[in-house]
């Protein structure tokens, strides 16, 4: 595999760290090079270390429920720092409570994937396997 | 580096002073006046006074709910309450939202603002800083419970300030919980102080006879492990707590699903408790019960039917071992904040257990049960003793080293500060042990006894145990099996 | 009056009789051949033969849910046992409504036509005579588990014709239920007679080498009172089965609630059995395994949490039992035949209980519950030995006259022929003491204990226990109590 | 009290008694004269009996879901037998599911007041006092 840097961890002030453990070490048993900021993380953080990385992925997780709140205007900024090509997946307990259109709010946040509460990481390393494939960078 | 922070009590000047800070971090600060708060406290009936209750509950022999709640909308949360306490819970948790706990308090601001313009919950607690005393004192005004906030470090000082002023009595003050699951970068001595800050501010009231209760939760458990280490912090944070003038710990035990452990536990707890307030000279600390848990960071079944059968499993295990209270999740767990009927079936089945169970008295004593507690009390004493030892007598210089030499420990913690190298798995009938021991200081001959009943469940599964069987573990509970199998990686 | 019946096998030739009148009773009678029976019967599966899958699921150390289940359209049946199937469940009861059971198949056949018509069903479960072999087969081959059909004395012997024929490989035979709760007014000849049909039934099938099983359900438990004579009926109905050629009789122990009560009996029952079988010469009588039973008929809660509550908890006392198999309610008990969805969500929760419990062998051992056992067993083995004396060694006249003379009594009994003296209430503990024992042959000693206990709770109260009290602690459980009150009345 | 007559029992092929020998014991202790035919009582033995006592009114149970099929045509059978003044009550599960529409469509068979599963008899008790009241029989 070529080298892929994928960017990891929960953002704005969630704590939910557990999961965010498991998909970095996943990622790294999986053979990609993971940059793990852990929990707590600022979305400008997420931004400044996938500058710093030339990241190909992030794989952010959000379980506290403020997620659309802490990611106003992400998309954007991730633009205005040159991250045009990069890959934004996010997954874990996205709204304050279970609702039917919690993806399509995402999507519009600007994520190319969104997953369930404990989505298995099988069907995520699938995911991006094929993602970076089609971007022809595997 | 030098530590500067010593089990001592702050004195009333310096505290004084301190307050001044703290007030000042948002402008409801200034809705709290201490003599006027004590007044208040003083007016409240005894079913607003969280020892009281535990205490009544206890003397009834009956057992009661000891739910979570929070919601952003002040109409919300007293139609959330007043509906908890209609069901007959007379202890009332309430959870503050997240941004309030990192004091980010003016994105609690704007999510407060969003979710009162939409009317929809957009924070997942109820923003206390930014609602203040005179708002929050309705909603302890409107119904007949005794209140116990939720916060972690950032906030802490200032949430207890508000809380206490609007009539709350109880409150954790478990900085190893921030440790475990809350804080990403403070230190130790950080955490220490703040809770020192609160240990005083209960310390001031009860010098003024007003009794406000601290819940110990200890480091949180992250995972499928022994709860030894859980417990001596818990008792750290009692020690802690009790040097600032705290008069009344109220122990948590996290029943982790083996009923033989839990039972154990359940039972040895107290008595760990109360050895170490004794031992360090604070003999008119109270206990006034103990709660039980379903707090073991499990993730939760996400059908209804099985999320009932793990509530009441829980409630069951809580009933036998005859804990005054206990803390059940709601069916909604795995999917977002429970709504409000959620929260009542959940309840009411947590509720028809203790009732039901709780009447017979049946005793359950079995050598496991003993082996257990045994096991629990020898790794405990260990622990604390090394602790104490650490810090030459002084259990804050010590709970500071403990850390930094990995002797309290714990895996999947959010600070950076904790060496995580704890790892843990379950035996053949369900018990937790540990699979690696990190550095705890775990006495050679009990290291030797989880060794065994690892290698015996080895042997029976044909498979080395490793951080896969841990996360199995893990994942089990919420796939309706105590003991993970492969299936679950 | 004379009587008639005797504990005696039926002839071959007059059993060859007697079927042609049974089988003349509905066109569907045509279906059912014996011999082409009994090779269809050889052509199953061990999955769908009841004694065998309990005895792996014994040996597997693990537990089924034995659940209910009935609906009047075929496809909407089949699509119930394949989702019962689907949730691991191995035991497929099989519920038929009552226009069948009481033989009005006119009544039957018009309710099938009015809830096809619909789609809406009018019956409350399948009209499996109106559906006749060549249907029913299409049910049973629907899914990999065992069926086990319920009827009660009208019908019993048509229905066990259609149901062997069609690959069922159990049924009760348990003229004791018709006697409290099913037939009015049947003599207990007449039930005993057709019992003696059933078993000859099954007898024929285990001489060509096809073992069904015969559930024993005894004198149904309609109230708040201990299960000694539900235990004994068990017995005698096992002991008529099996003097017609029964060779797998499969005990219920009906959980009443009390822990240590419920426990003892589970303990002690499969022994009186068997003492029992052996004692009377039916040595090669197999007890494949038991069943845990939430049938006591007490009222169910009605709102959704306690119903989870009384499912899970009844769930846990069997899996601490350890019995092969429960059967639990689901939550829609109180108000109506279950959907679809209640009986998934029911059966979770029931299901996630049986594994986390189950899985722990937790050994629990205490002087209550050996208590409760030496009381179950004295009073069984007094009414049994009672009745054999009543019938000179017959236990079929014994069964006759016993009735006769109260000797077996329970209380709300439908059948005019029951004495209904007997009257029972729980004490302090919650477990269940007779207050009344009608003329039940029980110890003087026993009789003493009983007294004591209720003395107990009558000076804990205040008041006297009387026919109130029993109905307080009849509607305790659908209230979330154990123990009734007086709000309760 | 004037001397009042009730008729219970269980109707069609129903075998819940336990329910119909509560409720008789219950109007028995309230004054009543009670005449309980038991469970398993098909409709014409209640009018049978009606008319032999004269009775002034039927408390009638039903829990086993189909009575609607055993009580076709019963109240016109009642008029035809001359019981023109008597109260019908009915009370248990009366469908094979929980539905809204159960108590009207009781009334509509003719049923003056119909009761949901599980309902406490003092209610009952109360409201044939007063329905007999209304009636001065009381
Ligand atoms: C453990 C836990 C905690 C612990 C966290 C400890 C720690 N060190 O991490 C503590 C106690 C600290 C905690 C605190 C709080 N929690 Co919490 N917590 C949970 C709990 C029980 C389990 C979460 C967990 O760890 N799961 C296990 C891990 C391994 O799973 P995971 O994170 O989902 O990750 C897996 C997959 O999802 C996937 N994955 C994860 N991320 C991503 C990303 C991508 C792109 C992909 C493809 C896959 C993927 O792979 C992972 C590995 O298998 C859940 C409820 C539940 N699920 O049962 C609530 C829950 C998440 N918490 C909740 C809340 C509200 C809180 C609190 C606000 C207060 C409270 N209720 O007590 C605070 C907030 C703290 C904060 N500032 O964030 C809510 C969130 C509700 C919402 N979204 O609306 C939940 C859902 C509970 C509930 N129903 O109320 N919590
Ligand atoms: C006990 C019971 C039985 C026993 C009855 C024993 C006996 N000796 O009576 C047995 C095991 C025999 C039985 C059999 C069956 N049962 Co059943 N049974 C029950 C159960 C558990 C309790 C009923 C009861 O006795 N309640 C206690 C008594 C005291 O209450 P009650 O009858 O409601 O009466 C009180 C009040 O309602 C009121 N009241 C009663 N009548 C009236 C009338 C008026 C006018 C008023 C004002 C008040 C009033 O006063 C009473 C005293 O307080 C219920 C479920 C439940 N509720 O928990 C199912 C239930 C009634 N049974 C049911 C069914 C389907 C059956 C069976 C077909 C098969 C089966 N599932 O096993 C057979 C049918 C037999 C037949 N031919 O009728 C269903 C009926 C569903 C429906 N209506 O659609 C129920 C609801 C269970 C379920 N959800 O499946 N059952």
């Amino acid at each position: 595999m070529k080298d892929i840097t994928v960017i990891t961890g929960t953002v704005g002030v969630d704590a939910h760290v557990i999961g965010t453990k498991i998909v970095s070490r996943a990622l790294r048993d999986a053979g990609y090079n993971v940059v793990a900021l852990g929990a707590q993380t600022p979305p400008e953080e997420f931004i400044k270390a996938a500058q710093e990385t030339d990241a190909d992925a992030m794989i952010m997780s959000s379980l506290y429920g403020m997620a659309e709140l802490d990611l106003q205007g992400f998309k954007d900024k991730c633009l205005e720092a040159g991250l045009d090509d990069i890959l934004l997946y996010i997954g874990g307990n996205l709204g304050i409570a279970k609702s039917d259109d919690i993806e399509m709010r995402f999507k519009k946040l600007g994520f190319d994937r969104v997953y369930p509460p404990a989505t298995d990481m099988k069907i995520a390393l699938a995911d991006l396997q094929n993602d970076l494939e089609a971007k022809g960078k595997l | 580096m030098e530590i500067k922070v010593r089990q001592k009590r702050i004195d009333e000047d310096k505290f004084l002073e301190m307050r001044k800070g703290v007030l000042s971090l948002w402008h409801t600060g200034k809705e709290v006046e201490l003599d006027d708060a004590v007044g208040y406290q003083k007016s409240l009936p005894d079913s607003k006074i969280f020892h009281k209750v535990v205490q009544r509950v206890r003397e009834e022999g009956r057992m009661v709910l000891f739910p979570r709640s929070g919601t952003p909308i002040v109409e919300d949360e007293i139609e959330l309450v007043r509906s908890l306490n209609e069901l007959g819970i007379p202890l009332i948790p309430f959870t503050t939202d997240s941004y309030t706990r990192n004091l980010q308090l003016d994105k609690a601001q704007k999510g407060l603002e969003e979710s009162i313009r939409t009317g929809k919950p957009v924070l997942n607690g109820y923003p206390i800083i930014n609602h203040g005393v005179k708002t929050t004192r309705k909603v302890v005004e409107a119904c007949d419970g005794a209140f116990d906030p939720r916060c972690s470090r950032m906030a802490n000082s200032l949430v207890g300030e508000v809380a206490f002023a609007s009539g709350m009595t109880a409150m954790p003050n478990s900085f190893f919980a921030w440790i475990g699951g809350y804080d990403k970068k403070a230190t130790v001595e950080e955490c220490i102080e703040t809770a020192q800050y609160l240990g005083r501010l209960i310390g001031y009231y009860a010098d003024r006879d007003v009794i406000i209760t601290t819940d110990c939760h200890g480091w949180l458990p992250n995972g499928v492990y022994p709860m030894s280490v859980n417990i001596a912090t818990q008792i750290i944070e009692a020690l802690i707590s009790a040097e600032q003038g705290v008069k009344s710990v109220f122990p948590q035990i996290n029943l982790q699903g083996s009923m033989a452990q839990d039972l154990g536990d359940i039972r040895i707890v107290p008595k760990l408790y109360r050895k170490y307030l004794d031992k360090l000279g604070y003999n008119d600390v109270i206990i006034p019960g103990i709660v039980g848990s379903q707090v073991p960071l499990y993730p939760f079944p996400q059908d209804m039917g099985s999320a009932f059968g793990y509530i009441t499993y829980t409630a069951t295990v809580a009933a036998l071992g005859e804990v005054d209270a206990c803390f059940v999740k709601t069916i909604d767990e795995a999917n977002g904040i429970p709504t409000k009927e959620s929260h009542i079936e959940s309840y009411r089945s947590a509720k028809w257990i203790f009732d039901v169970v709780r009447q017979q008295k049946l005793e359950i004593d079995n050598e496991d049960i003993r082996q257990e507690m045994r096991i629990t009390e020898a790794e405990v004493t260990a622990i604390l003793d090394r602790v104490l030892e650490l810090g030459d007598g002084d259990i804050a210089v010590g709970a500071v080293k403990a850390v930094e030499a990995g002797v309290l420990d714990s895996p999947f913690s959010i600070n950076i500060h904790a060496k995580d190298q704890v790892l843990g798995v379950r035996d053949l009938k369900g018990a937790c042990r540990y699979l690696d021991f990190g550095n705890l200081p775990i006495p050679e001959e009990i290291k030797e006894f989880h060794r065994e009943k690892i290698a015996e469940r080895e042997k029976a599964e044909g498979r080395k145990l490793d951080y896969h069987a841990s996360l199995e573990d893990f994942w089990a509970i919420s796939k309706g099996q105590l003991i993970g199998t492969h299936a679950n990686s």
